[in-house]
Formats: structure tokens, C-alpha cells, sequence
């Protein structure tokens, strides 16, 4: 029963990745990898169950948690074109 | 991003637990997977993504930029000094066996004192140049 | 199963490299190497290499990703066309890699038993980790025990790049600004 | 009782795995970045909220279940956060989603053409 999970999150990380190459902007290829990132966790629980080694979620649990920061970084340098801006400047 | 309310309430709620994991990370890392250099990255992301949300200056408050300079070398320093009481006791340097009568427990603590002084390193390290680049950024 | 895991995990991972090369807009750079990160930890995983697996996740995907943007910021977002076909690092680049392959041959097959490793030091460390640690992870054990003067020079490592790091960007402030980099994060695509 | 946990775990592994499918099949077909980023959403919630929810069920109660919520609490306190962040930035940055008018504008003037 796993076998159709982790099949089911290889298929979509194909197209997810296939978005991140053609995406015509970089919005779209954000929207991709952050997918990647979610589908990477998916996968990796479901090769834990499959492997009979659950305690793997660690890991899962920090992609999540690193998978935002990334993507707020990328989107925070957009908006402001600085990383380190002060919410205090913003009028 | 200070308008972003969605953003705000949700790192609010969500960086509590990413030092906690980073906690459990290291305590854990015994038995699982990780260990001090992954949970200094993890408490290092977490300030940063703080920094991100709320502005430079708020994380600065959170972690000074003082303090986070000198931890930088005091993970080393701990790190040095964790070996020092073998020396004293006779045996070799970085022997864990001295910190408790059980070997065993000797050397649970030894690894935890060591593990210590990674994750102070990693993570003062990793928000300092963050600061730096913000910083430099900045003119 | 492992193996099919393993083959098309390795051809997107190939797919992203092709596309991080022919990637001018740098921003695109950065977003698709966060994609690698994450795909090659899951290739560790299936390795069953968990350690290195988080220590890919977490730098690769958190922390490498900020710190690439905060270049960018200081050096401009797009990347110079090249001037002119470049052959002579193609042929010292192809040289290189079939020199590495033909290397190969000689390695141990991939998770032989007889291989020399799991042949001279792995039982022995095992066999110590079990009668006189607590630790079940033998990672762990080899890193901060075993290997503890290691660990000490890696920590060493970090400490003096992080210093490196900050003495660079302290330094000398504003040179970059009359060189003519463009500061801001302009063409975006 | 242990069948029926099982059929019920299979039937939220399998409905998560085609959730998971179809949303990256949007993402790749769906014509501009708000509609893929509604596709990919699907992978967000439902797809990974299904998978998660039958893996709990054969994991039964233990240290594995407790990892199993605080990812699913994770999934759906992250993923809506970076979404919103993202439709924000491309709104800020001037991406602008076709509307059905504009659509049905150029599949008239594609008709018209093609008329012609």
C-alpha cells in the first residue's frame, strides 16, 4: 500500500519539476519548489513506512519548518529587494 | 512585511517550535537522526526567518549582535574545555570517562558537553553572517 | 523498488542541473538549487544516510537559500552573457569526468559487504559502540566520540569561516558601489 | 477491528495518492501562476492531510503518530502562510491573473480568426 504513495509522489514530483524548469517566470518556479519541498516530505514518510523505519519523520519535520524560511526569503528580497529590512521603515 | 498579519501571527506561532525542535533535535540526536550541527542550523533558521518577518532590528533585540559575536568563539571554547578534565584526572585528552563513576554515563555526558559546543558554534555562526550580509547591504 | 526510487531521483536531479546551467536570471538559480537540495536528501534517505540526509536539509534548503540571496543583493541578479565559446574548460571538464568514471572501476561494487570499509573498521566500531555506549546511533558515537579530535577541528572549521566571512563583509564598506555592480536586485524576470 | 482500519487506512492512502496526482497535473496544465498555485494547494491539504492521516492509521498510537500531527500541523499552518505570501509578492510584483472575461475575449477573437 505504500508502494502506491511513493509511486503516486514520484509522478508528481516529475511534473513538479518539469514546472520548475518550463515556468515561465520566476513566480512559477517558486510555486514548484516550494511543491518539491512539500512532495520531499511526503515521499520520505511514505519510504519510511516502507522501510519499516518511521522515526525518518525528523527529518520531515525540518524540511517543513526550513521549506518556509527559504520561500519567505525569496519572497521578502521581492517585495523589498533587501533581506534584512525593517518592518519599522515601512510607511 | 509589517502589514502581513497572516505572516506575523503565523511565524509568531510557529517559532517557538522550531527551538524547541531544534531542542529535541539535540537531545536526540543520540537515538535518532541529527545532532549539535543540525540543531545549531535549525535555531539559526529560526531567528532568521524571524529576522525576515519582523525586520532586522526585532531580531537583533531577540538575539543581540554582541552576543552572538562572542558565542561564536565560546562554542570552541567549550568544545576545548569539555576535554581538559581527562587531562586533569590522568587520562587523555577529550576522555569522557572522568564525568561520572559509570564509563557509560561518563560518556553520555562527554558527548553531550561536546555537542554543546557544536551547536553554540553552528548557530552564532550562521546568524552572524547574516547580520554581516544585512549589515553590508545596508552601506 | 529501490532502484526505480533511486533512477528517477537521479534523472530530475540531472534535469535541474541541466537547468540551473542554462539559467541566466540568477534568482532562477537560487530557487532551483533549493529544489536540488530537497531531491538529493531524498536520495540520501533511500541510501539510508539519515544524518547526512538533515544536515542537507537543513543547510541546503534554509540556510544556503538565504545566504545565496543576500549575494545576490550585494552583486546584481542577472548573469553576464558569456563573450564567446569557452573549449578548452569543456575539454579539461570532459577530461576530468572520464578520468573519474574510469576511476570507478576499480571501486568496490555499491554496498558490497567485502568492500575494504566493511571489511577493517566498521565491525570494530560497532562491535565497541555496543558493549560500551549508551548511544544507539553510531553516528553520533563516531563523530563526538571516536572521532572527537575530528569533530574539534571541524567545529574549528566553522568558527574560523564564520569569522572570515564577517571580517570580508566588515572590511572595506562601500568599494563595491563605484564598481560598477548594480545594487539593487533590478531585471527581474 | 484491525481490518477495518486497515481498508480504511488503504482507502485514505490511495484517495491521497490520486489527490496528490491531480494536483501536480494542474500545476503543470493550468494557464497562469493563481490557478496553478490553487492546483498546488490541493498537494498542500488534501493530497498530504489524506497520505498523513492513513499513514497514522498503521502507525497506531506512539512517538511515530505524535511526529505524523505536528507535520500535518505544520503542513496546514505553513502551506496557506507561503501561499498567501506568494500570491501577494506576484500581486505586488504585477502579475496579473486572466479573469474570464479576458478569456473569453480571446477564445472569441481565436473563434473570429479562425473564422476568417
Amino acid at each position: 500500500m505504500f508502494h502506491v504513495a511513493v509511486i503516486a509522489v514520484l509522478v508528481a514530483l516529475v511534473l513538479a519539476v518539469f514546472r520548475a524548469l518550463a515556468g515561465p517566470g520566476v513566480f512559477d518556479r517558486m510555486l514548484a519548489a516550494n511543491s518539491i519541498g512539500s512532495l520531499a516530505i511526503l515521499l520520505l514518510a511514505g519510504l519510511g513506512f516502507l522501510n519499516g523505519r518511521p522515526e525518518w519523520l525528523d527529518i520531515g519535520i525540518t524540511y517543513g519548518l526550513l521549506n518556509a524560511v527559504s520561500t519567505l526569503a525569496v519572497l521578502k528580497f521581492f517585495r523589498h529587494g533587501d533581506l534584512a529590512f525593517d518592518a519599522e521603515d515601512e510607511a | 512585511m509589517k502589514q502581513d498579519v497572516i505572516l506575523r501571527v503565523g511565524v509568531k506561532t510557529v517559532f517557538p517550535f522550531i527551538l524547541m525542535f531544534a531542542l529535541y533535535v539535540h537531545f536526540h540526536g543520540d537515538y535518532g537522526p541529527g545532532g549539535g550541527f543540525q540543531a545549531g542550523v535549525i535555531i539559526a533558521a529560526g531567528i532568521i526567518l524571524y529576522a525576515l518577518v519582523f525586520g532586522s532590528a526585532a531580531a537583533k533585540r531577540v538575539a543581540p549582535v554582541a552576543v552572538v559575536e562572542r558565542l561564536v568563539p565560546a562554542g570552541v571554547l567549550i568544545y576545548v574545555f569539555g576535554g581538559i578534565p581527562g587531562l586533569f584526572a590522568g587520562k587523555r585528552f577529550l576522555d569522557y570517562t572522568v564525568y561520572a563513576q559509570d564509563p557509560l554515563h561518563g560518556h553520555e555526558w562527554g558527548v553531550f558537553i561536546v555537542e554543546g559546543g557544536v551547536i553554540v558554534t553552528v548557530a552564532a555562526t550562521m546568524i552572524a553572517i547574516f547580520y554581516a550580509f544585512g549589515d553590508r547591504a545596508r552601506g | 523498488m529501490e532502484l526505480a526510487i533511486n533512477a528517477v531521483l537521479l534523472t530530475l536531479l540531472v534535469a535541474i542541473s541541466l537547468g540551473i546551467i542554462r539559467q541566466r536570471s540568477l534568482f532562477g538559480v537560487v530557487l532551483l538549487a533549493g529544489a536540488y537540495s530537497f531531491l538529493i536528501a531524498s536520495i540520501l534517505i533511500v541510501l539510508d544516510a539519515v544524518d547526512v540526509a538533515m544536515t542537507e536539509a537543513a543547510v541546503g534548503a534554509g540556510i544556503s537559500t538565504v545566504v545565496l540571496l543576500a549575494t545576490l543583493h550585494l552583486t546584481g541578479s542577472m548573469e553576464y552573457p558569456k563573450p564567446r565559446p569557452a573549449v578548452l574548460p569543456l575539454f579539461v571538464c570532459a577530461v576530468t569526468g572520464v578520468a573519474l568514471i574510469w576511476g570507478t572501476w576499480d571501486l568496490p561494487g555499491f554496498g558490497v559487504a567485502v568492500a575494504p570499509i566493511h571489511q577493517a573498521t566498521v565491525p570494530e566500531y560497532l562491535r565497541v559502540a555496543e558493549a560500551h555506549l549508551i548511544a544507539p546511533n553510531v553516528v553520533t558515537a563516531v563523530l563526538a566520540d571516536y572521532r572527537g579530535y575530528d569533530t574539534m577541528g571541524e567545529t574549528t572549521v566553522v568558527f574560523t569561516a564564520g569569522i572570515g566571512v564577517m571580517l570580508l563583509l566588515r572590511g572595506r564598506r562601500k568599494v563595491g558601489a563605484d564598481a560598477g555592480l548594480d545594487a539593487k536586485p533590478g531585471a527581474k524576470t | 477491528m484491525a481490518l477495518l482500519i486497515d481498508a480504511l487506512s488503504w482507502l485514505c492512502i490511495v484517495t491521497g495518492s490520486g489527490f496528490v496526482v491531480v494536483g501536480a497535473i494542474g500545476m503543470v496544465r493550468m494557464p497562469d501562476l493563481f490557478t496553478r498555485m490553487q492546483a498546488a494547494s490541493l498537494i498542500d491539504t488534501v493530497g498530504a492531510g489524506l497520505l498523513l492521516f492513513g499513514f497514522m492509521l498503521q502507525a497506531g498510537f506512539g512517538l511515530v503518530t505524535v511526529k505524523l500531527v505536528v507535520l500535518l500541523a505544520l503542513f496546514f499552518f505553513i502551506g496557506p502562510m507561503v501561499s498567501h505570501a506568494l500570491a501577494q509578492a506576484a500581486l505586488h510584483e504585477g502579475v496579473k491573473p486572466i479573469l474570464a472575461e479576458d478569456r473569453r475575449g480571446r477564445l472569441d477573437r481565436k473563434a473570429k480568426a479562425g473564422g476568417k
